[in-house]
């Protein structure tokens, strides 16, 4: 079982030696089951005093064979499950995957359809984002945030619901288009969500951007150079913030993204307080994206013409959008039955906390937080 | 006078008593618990002698500031050797033969003195005001020396700091 | 800053890239949408109506089969690897090179340092369990500069070890490992091969197309229990 | 009335005192935290404890039964005894400190003459409690809060010390009552005086208290629970119960020293309701809580649930009951007046300090360790210096010079003030210094890459 080990130390994370302990050395375990590692992860910590000397993230507590699952649905039947991976922005995850098979089908979901699908992905973004600021900025010991943010993020569950019925796991896409028409009053309540969450942001930043404990706390905390982001595969806030701009939405335009003018936020220290700051800009983007599609939504169909019974011809595509944490990829092999005969999912989350272990080194255990939160990981993701 | 009799042979006893078991408990820390106690009842011996400000600095200074920093740096220490260390080696021959000699000699001094042996009386008249005095005689009986203890700690604690740099680089 | 695969450079339209929207994109409020496939534009064509699907339909028009690839990267690629550089093909306007699993290190170095292919974007495998080296080693790559992707294909068989490409990608390990855990592929040279999301005193590998569970089960019924298992 | 009083004082008041102390502690504490729950809840757009009694009134009590009816769970390699033990040290001295603590002229235990070093001494035992319980646990987390926990009070200490000593200089005593009747005598507040003490005070108290933004030994987020990890049920409700005892100990203390303790607002307005004794702004506590009644017996009708609607009317009476007893104070002797009015109004005043807290904690982020030792080390303590010898300057220009003593202390606020603008500068400098050098770090990690 344990074939292969070479020689050590490529920097990112392998496991800690735990034998050889140095003077006032202590192992700590965070995790499984800790009030900041979001969910399941667990992360082992060789301390010096509250150094951090060393880090090993422990995954896969969460592992529920989403791609063995997929290969024995047919491929609208599996669209559920991809809800559950990243469970806090499951819009963005049903876009990716229709998208993916659509694109092995050769199809494409009309303009009304994908403008629509903008506006919830986006939506979902500030959703996934204001979920990320509340518990990231309580991981820093600010109690007020988190409820402020979970009071906006519920205006957009309502939209969902009201749009499809669930609020978490929103399944709101098909393969091809549109289940739903749009409900009567959509357009109004995005609008009126978008016009109102200007001001909302401000009132964040506020409580946060300026404040000295939170620079103190997050200013030159889990710095990650833009080479090693690249390196390490991180994409996303994370990776813009480490003064990298790309985005797919304007690298390789989907959905409806090429049709509305936004910009990319970039900051250039790649530390837990730019990879806020990024996050706040991009709020504020998606809000104006919002605002744009739902102005001028076009008539027509809702649901591409591509048969009741998907069976895409054999080959394989990769398609990958910008999730709310970074590059959402699959991978589908198809041999021409109604299963895919391979699904892969390339989460943001793995590849984003992969570089944990090179933010961490020299952290003291409260920075151990403080990066985590900033990396806005879903373990649901990380561990499929 | 009975109540103040027994505060007294309280304190007295729990002083002894911890410092006895102080210097016998194998754990470093229940150690430190006791030598905790033992200061605290002196504070009440303090207390009862009317030294109020001797008592409040007792505790404040011995039980709240240095024995929190003997607790906080035993915890920091690897336990477990202290723990297993033999607390009784071979040299306890030669320190018994020695501890014999040093009881002998203070028996021998109290037997000789014990003609001028007696409790002092109560202070009552001081009392009232025994703060205001501490500080008079300190600044003014006790100036230089009160001078050159603070010079010392300043030399002790500046020592402290380029020695805990030094290990640091 | 660096600025990298913006939407802003047109990039240049070799094969092997994503389609890009024609360039009347953000020009105007009216909305109109690139149609590169016929299917899309009649759905524009019955905008009005809702959707009318026949079941058991096809789609209208297939997507084009797997063709040839034969570009300028390839090239270059081939005249530095030789037999090293298997079969390139395109499948879906993306560009698949099929490599020699046992070369794939240096590839992938020459693909980052001379062709700019920075980031491993995802590692994985496939199992064709009916072919006699049944796993492909997929790995995809992406320029930042060039704003392309590329993937690199290689058959493994089973037992057969890769090189890794973690001293290429450091982001590669997580990948590997991965990979190692769900389909037993062995990297050669990764740091710390172990299980990452299973626990280590796992049996077999699940997502090997010949993992089957229930037959699991009834084996660890029949050893543990002593009894012949019910399902 | 007057003789009454005199007779009881001599030993059963002060046992009367102290049986009320104890016996009062863990309820005011249980409805500081209900008023915690709810001004937190108020500031977040949230109602708070709704359901147990109306708006939450009877949570405490539930709250309370909950714990100590909660199963007791010693960890297995802990050290029974000192696990056992710790909690109790930490209750037991935060209790200790309210001997000299008056609450108004008439309620105080004993009235030492080095009242303000006692409390300052008792308080500081109270970290036995922490350490031992942190290292009695057995466990990482509860080691780290605990080592946590005694650097951040040792050094905090001396801020807070330091603070405390200008007002001593101002006062010239250290009996708490004597501070309370200088601030009289001199007809103002002392935090109108040394502000800037008042302010290293505040700082200091929160972090001793260990309460956000300083909550690091229990900084839920990073160590889970700190040293209280692993207690549960009435040990840890013992800890629980310490912490807000300490918070009221030194709420009363800077009560006491910067805000004339209980001395109402305009101690000098003395003007009398025509034809009595009565002062106009005596009635002012009366008509508060029977405003306080009013409101509650207003809410009382419109709770869903009968017996919601009981308990409110019932706490409206009490309110009621309290305006009856401050009113016929007012027609008592002198020394019932000031010991229920004092008393009023020191309340008011802890209340008010508390609700800083509060304030404090729902704004702010956490301290990171490091940044929590800086601040104390080297901004508070350099602070408080200046301002001890600021004051001790002003005391000598009043005295030997005869200035104005307001005159006398600006000098010495401005010294403060210029001393911190300093080294404000000299922190951002080195939090810059550091951002460069991290930026280098990620460049050598990056060259690193580049050879492996």
């Amino acid at each position: 079982m344990n074939a292969g080990h070479g020689a050590a130390g490529f920097g990112t994370a392998h496991g800690i030696d735990t034998t050889v302990l140095g003077e006032n050395e202590i192992i700590l375990n965070m995790g499984p089951q800790h009030p900041s590692t979001h969910g399941v992860l667990r992360v082992k910590l060789r301390l010096d005093g509250e150094r951090v000397v060393d880090s090993e993230c422990i995954i896969g507590y969460l592992h529920r064979g989403v791609e063995k699952i997929a290969e024995h649905r047919s491929y609208p039947q599996f669209a559920p499950y991809v809800d559950r991976m990243d469970y806090v922005a499951a819009v963005s995850n049903g876009l990716g995957y229709c998208e993916a098979v659509e694109k092995l089908l050769g199809a494409e979901a009309p303009p009304r359809a994908r403008v629509v699908r903008t506006i919830l992905a986006e939506l979902q973004r500030i959703a996934s984002h204001l979920l990320w600021l509340g518990t990231h900025a309580l991981d820093i010991g600010a109690l007020t945030p988190i409820f402020y943010a979970m009071r906006e993020r519920e205006e957009i569950l309502k939209i969902f619901e009201k749009y499809c019925g669930a609020r978490l796991t929103t399944h709101a896409f098909r393969i091809g288009g549109l289940q739903y028409e749009t409900y009567d009053t959509f357009e109004r309540d995005v609008k009126r969500f978008c016009e109102d969450f200007a001001q909302k942001i401000d009132q964040y930043e506020t409580l946060l951007t300026e404040n000295r404990i939170w620079i103190g706390r997050t200013k030159g905390v889990g710095v990650l150079s833009a080479d090693d982001a690249i390196a390490l595969g991180v994409t996303g806030p994370v990776l813009r913030a480490s003064g990298v701009e790309w985005d797919l939405r304007k690298a390789q335009p989907y959905a409806a993204y090429d049709r509305y003018q936004f910009e990319v936020p970039v900051r250039e220290n790649g530390d837990t307080y730019d990879r806020y700051l990024v996050r706040i800009a991009e709020m504020r983007q998606s809000r104006l994206i919002c605002l744009q599609a739902v102005e001028d939504i076009p008539e027509g169909a809702i649901m591409a013409r591509i048969g009741k019974v998907l069976k895409p011809p054999p080959g394989e595509v990769y398609h990958s959008i910008e999730g709310p944490k970074g590059e959402l990829g699959y991978y589908i092999v198809s041999d021409g039955t109604i299963q895919p005969y391979r699904v892969r999912v390339r989460p943001p989350s793995f590849f984003n906390l992969q570089a944990f272990h090179r933010m961490a080194r020299g952290a003291m255990v409260a920075d151990v937080v403080a990066i985590i939160g900033s990396i806005d990981i879903v373990l649901g993701e990380v561990d499929r | 006078m009975v109540l103040a009799n027994v505060l007294f042979y309280f304190f007295a006893l729990l002083a002894v008593g911890s410092a006895a078991l102080m210097i016998t408990r194998k754990n470093i820390v229940h150690a430190a618990v006791f030598l905790v106690t033992t200061l605290l009842a002196t504070a009440g011996i303090f207390l009862q002698l009317e030294a109020e400000f001797l008592f409040v600095v007792q505790i404040l200074v011995y039980a709240g500031g240095i024995m929190v920093l003997f607790v906080f740096v035993i915890m920091l220490v690897n336990l477990d050797i202290e723990v297993r260390a033999v607390r009784f080696n071979g040299q306890w021959k030669v320190a018994g033969a020695l501890a014999f000699v040093l009881a002998m000699q203070v028996l021998t001094a109290l037997w000789l003195g014990r003609k001028t042996f007696h409790l002092p009386a109560p202070p009552t008249a001081l009392a009232a005001r025994n703060t205001e005095a501490v500080a008079d005689a300190l600044f003014s009986h006790f100036m230089l020396a009160f001078e050159v203890a603070s010079i010392l700690l300043l030399v002790a604690m500046i020592g402290a700091v380029v020695m805990g740099k030094r290990r640091a680089e | 800053m660096v600025k990298r695969g913006n939407g802003e450079e047109p990039p240049d339209k070799r094969p092997g890239e994503e389609i890009e929207p024609d360039a009347s994109r953000g020009a105007s409020n009216v909305l109109k949408f690139p149609t590169p496939h016929k299917v899309e534009s009649e759905a524009a064509v019955e905008a009005a109506k809702p959707a009318r699907r026949v079941p058991g339909s096809a789609p209208r028009e297939a997507p084009p089969a797997p063709a040839l690839l034969d570009n300028e990267l390839v090239q270059r690629l081939r005249d530095r690897f030789g037999d090293a550089i298997r079969e390139a093909t395109i499948d879906r306007k993306q560009a698949i090179v099929q490599v020699d699993a046992g070369r794939v290190r240096e590839i992938a170095l020459a693909c980052r340092d001379d062709e700019k292919f920075e980031m491993l974007v995802d590692l994985t495998a496939v199992d064709w369990p009916k072919r006699e080296r049944r796993f492909d080693v997929v790995w995809n790559l992406y320029s930042m500069t060039k704003n392309e992707r590329l993937r690199l294909k290689a058959h493994v068989a089973q037992g057969e070890s890769v090189p890794s490409v973690t001293s290429v990608w450091v982001g590669a390990n997580w990948p590997e490992r991965e990979c190692f855990d769900l389909f037993g592929i062995v990297f050669e040279g990764h740091p710390d091969l172990r299980r990452i999301l299973l626990p280590e005193e796992w049996h077999g590998h699940p997502l090997r197309k010949d993992y089957d569970i229930l037959k699991q089960d009834t084996e660890w019924v029949r050893e543990n229990l002593g009894i012949e298992s019910g399902q | 009335m007057h003789g009454f009083f005199q007779s009881v004082s001599a030993i059963i008041w002060p046992v009367l005192c102290a049986v009320v102390i104890v016996l009062l502690l863990p309820l005011l504490a249980g409805y500081i935290v209900l008023v915690e729950r709810k001004v937190m809840a108020h500031m977040q757009a949230r109602l708070g404890p709704m359901r147990v009694g109306p708006h939450g009134l009877l949570q405490p009590i539930a709250d309370a039964l909950k714990l100590v009816l909660k199963e007791d769970v010693i960890p297995m390699n802990a050290d029974r005894m000192i696990f056992w033990f710790a909690p109790v040290i930490s209750v037991t001295v935060a209790l200790v400190a309210y001997s000299a603590l008056p609450i108004g002229p008439a309620f105080q235990i004993a009235d030492l003459n080095v009242g303000l070093l006692f409390i300052v001494a008792v308080s500081s035992l109270g970290i036995y409690g922490v350490v031992l319980g942190g290292w009695s646990s057995n466990s990482h987390y509860s080691l780290l809060g605990a080592m946590r926990s005694a650097a951040q009070l040792v050094s905090y200490e001396v801020a807070a010390g330091l603070a405390l000593v200008s007002v001593l200089l101002l006062a010239g005593s250290l009996s708490m009552k004597e501070i309370v009747q200088a601030q009289l005598d001199q007809g103002v507040w002392f935090v109108f005086y040394v502000p800037f003490g008042f302010f290293i005070y505040l700082v200091a108290s929160i972090a001793e208290t260990n309460r956000a933004p300083f909550d690091l030994p229990e900084a839920d987020s990073e160590i889970v629970a700190g040293y209280m990890t692993e207690y549960s049920g009435f040990r840890w409700a013992l800890y629980f119960l310490a912490e807000y005892a300490n918070v009221i100990i030194v709420a009363g203390l800077a009560t006491t020293l910067f805000f004339g303790g209980w001395l109402r607002p305009l101690t000098r307005y003395h003007d009398h309701f025509p034809g009595t004794s009565i002062e106009l702004l005596d009635v002012v506590p009366t008509l508060l809580m029977i405003a306080l009644a009013v409101y509650c017996f207003r809410l009382a009708p419109k709770q869903p649930v009968r017996v919601q609607k009981r308990v409110m009317a019932a706490a409206g009476v009490k309110c009621l009951l309290f305006a009856a007893i401050l009113l016929a104070a007012l027609f008592g002797s002198d020394a019932v007046r000031q010991g229920v009015h004092g008393a009023f109004w020191f309340l008011v005043k802890v209340g008010a300090y508390i609700y800083c807290f509060m304030w404090f904690r729902f704004s702010f982020p956490r301290y990171r360790f490091d940044q929590l030792m800086r601040l104390s080390w080297q901004f508070l303590i350099p602070l408080a210096l200046v301002n001890v010898i600021g004051v001790g300057v002003a005391i000598v220009l009043r005295e030997r010079l005869g200035w104005n003593p307001f005159m006398s202390l600006v000098p010495t606020t401005l010294a403060t003030l210029g001393c911190a603008a300093w080294l404000t500068a000299e922190e951002s400098d080195f939090s810059e210094e550091a951002e460069s050098s991290a930026t280098v770090g990620g460049a050598e990690a990056t060259a690193n890459r580049g050879g492996e």
